[in-house]
């Protein structure tokens, strides 16, 4: 299983600071297909993703266990 | 060492020495909204050599629940964020060389200015300009702090030009956003949270101790009780156009650069007009009032009520049209008064 | 609402409910210093409707490099920390209430204030005034938030009686300190981390959004990129003498208050006379002009060159020596002008 | 095994952000007294301790495999 984390208005889509799921074997992309799928989520083309708190690309793909996070950049300042 | 800097001077990470390399350094920000104003008073306190301060902005009331630098008196007087800094500023720290720009980031500006920069901050509230810093920094090898919160929520990641990833590398192209920023609104603990993090970023660079540098991403929502850090050495992207070996600096050709902007978070169009020039304000502002506009002023702007919108016209012809997100109607009020 | 407030009442967690009650609260701020000049500065921006700040400090040239309501003029003045951050406090926003108390937090004066106050927020720099806060908090059934800094590290903990453990459950007794704050040194960066974490979570119990406040205690050392957040509800301890079953309000003792402190990180030492009173500041400098000393002062206290220390004299009654940590070398300075 | 993380000052002294060590077994007041004797460790008395995360007293036990931070309150304001 794995413990995917969202930050920012991603965590208001998805309605939980994070979501236990079983992603092992799937690439980040694939996995970012399925919850825009399952929830709307806006944008996610441009939402950096970390595995085990380190950046992956959208072709890396997820072994049972890692700890996923989705963090959208944001512009204001 | 000044008693003044006694604290800092006291702290192991900057020293005697790190204070005169503090003292001896030229930093550039640009933004003087609430990033900048307030990374802008850390480092003039910290006893900065030179800071110069880029931003095209005046101070509104919508403002000052965040932004530190200004107060109810620059709303009154509608004074350039950059002109409102500088005065706080030198009352803050009178030995620090300070020079505030009132106009728009653009590449030929950042080009003329870097010659003698250390150290770029981002306080921008848009994409386009960080991507512009960004292929600034990665061209004349000056490192920059992108910094960026909404809500409360922010991020902070320090960029070393030939040592950690660069934007480009990590988002590949401008995200699109308003969204976020419009309806998400920003609470102040959010921005000194960033702050935080880049000013400290920023005195390790100018102490230059590299090592102390962080070299991963930081995000955090204060609300929510969240914090993560994201080591960021992977997302450095060989074919990037930025840092990459065929780079090409995209961001500071103007082909790519927008010339009409809803500015993020406020009902508000940007109009830069293509060609630079000066106008007169003075005589402009005879015109209008002639004509009947109800017209304000002072030596660096004007404003004018046009029906429901509000235009303010700045001495470089850019105009910011308040009141309207609808870029063709903003570009035609425009073009009604300045042709 | 009000266009000043637009951008934080668009954030989801304030609202317009949560700014009318922003509106309607009141908070106490224990010390002016480098968190109380920033916290106080984000609850007045954010439009708390009354604050109320406690120093018995004022502005010197080494609190500019952190302190941020402050300038170089306030360190010409001589002004008390308390109400030189007023004057800024009132630029800033005309709407909100302030009250500048010059002086001591005693036990008598915070119970006699804390009437009608919501929450209390943590800005001294000694573990003696925090106990006080801390047994005031649970007797009166006020929140408060912890927090401290010194070089690139601190922490902040919220403080909820009936909820949360207590200070005096985390410590058992006062940790004996100098050490640190005395070698460490502190840089602005830090300071700004624990105020973007105690206002934040001030913003949340203003709003009474309980369910939002933390329930661990944050530290982080910028320099060194660390970051750890404790889960504290295992810290409750049921003997305490604060928070427990059988609490006697240890810190509301007078038997249990020094009279005579030497000032962290300075070479300072405090004396506070055993009986209250107020002095002739006027009268006083007078005698000692005459005998030879030279004196400066303002409003508020006089200032005395004694050798190579130099003592300042606070209406009342309390006075600072500078120059020295020998409380007895001090005690007798300080008698041999006031007797 | 154990990793011993340290804040603030107690970082300086000890010269490392962790420690690897075995403390499986022992107490955290008998583990306090253990750094304080291997590298002169100032006032370890009141020093906060979190296992994996969590307050924890001078009395409780430390499992191989807990991760231990200690951290200083400060004074500072």
């Amino acid at each position: 299983m794995n413990k995917v984390l969202f930050f920012a208005h991603l965590r208001d889509a998805v309605g939980a600071e994070y979501l236990t799921l079983d992603a092992g074997g799937k690439t980040v992309a694939e996995l970012k297909d399925e919850l825009v799928e399952k929830y709307d989520l806006p944008r996610m083309e441009t939402v950096m993703t970390a595995i085990n708190e380190e950046f992956a690309s959208n072709d890396e793909v997820i072994r049972d266990g890692d700890e996923i996070a989705f963090i959208p950049p944001v512009s204001g300042g | 060492m000044n008693e003044r800097y006694s604290r800092q001077v006291l702290f192991p990470g900057i020293g005697q020495e790190g204070q005169a390399k503090i003292s001896s350094k030229h930093v550039l920000i640009i933004g003087a909204g609430a990033l900048g104003s307030g990374s802008s008073e850390i480092l003039a306190r910290a006893g900065v050599g030179k800071l110069t301060i880029i931003d095209r902005d005046y101070v509104e009331a919508s403002n000052l629940q965040r932004q530190q630098l200004y107060t109810e008196e620059d709303v009154a007087e509608k004074l350039p964020k950059a002109a409102a800094a500088e005065k706080r500023l030198r009352a803050i720290n009178s030995a620090v060389e300070i020079r505030a720009i009132i106009g728009d980031a653009t590449p030929e500006l950042l080009e003329e200015l870097v010659g003698d920069v250390d150290l770029m901050l981002d306080a921008t509230d848009n994409f386009e300009t960080r991507m512009m810093m960004n292929d600034i920094s990665q061209k004349y090898k000056i490192p920059w702090i992108y910094g960026a919160c909404v809500g409360s929520f922010g991020m902070s990641f320090s960029i070393i030009p030939g040592k950690t990833p660069c934007l480009n590398c990590l988002l590949r192209t401008i995200p699109l956003q308003g969204m976020t920023c419009d309806t998400g609104g920003i609470i102040s603990p959010a921005v000194q949270m960033v702050i935080a993090h880049q000013t400290a970023e920023a005195l390790k660079m100018l102490v230059e101790d590299w090592d102390a540098v962080r070299n991963s991403l930081v995000s955090f929502d204060l609300w929510r009780n969240q914090y993560t850090s994201m080591k960021m050495s992977k997302a450095k992207f060989a074919g990037c156009l930025s840092c990459g070996e065929e780079r090409t600096y995209p961001y500071l050709d103007h082909e790519n650069m927008t010339k009409t902007t809803v500015l993020c978070g406020r009902d508000t169009v940007q109009i830069r007009p293509s060609s630079a020039g000066e106008i007169s304000l003075d005589q402009l502002a005879g015109q209008l009032s002639a004509l009947g506009y109800t017209v304000k002023g002072n030596p660096y702007l004007i404003s004018v009520e046009i029906g429901a919108e509000r235009m303010v016209i700045f001495q470089d012809g850019r105009a910011l049209i308040h009141g309207t997100k609808d870029l063709t109607h903003a570009k035609s009020l425009y073009q009604r008064i300045l042709g």
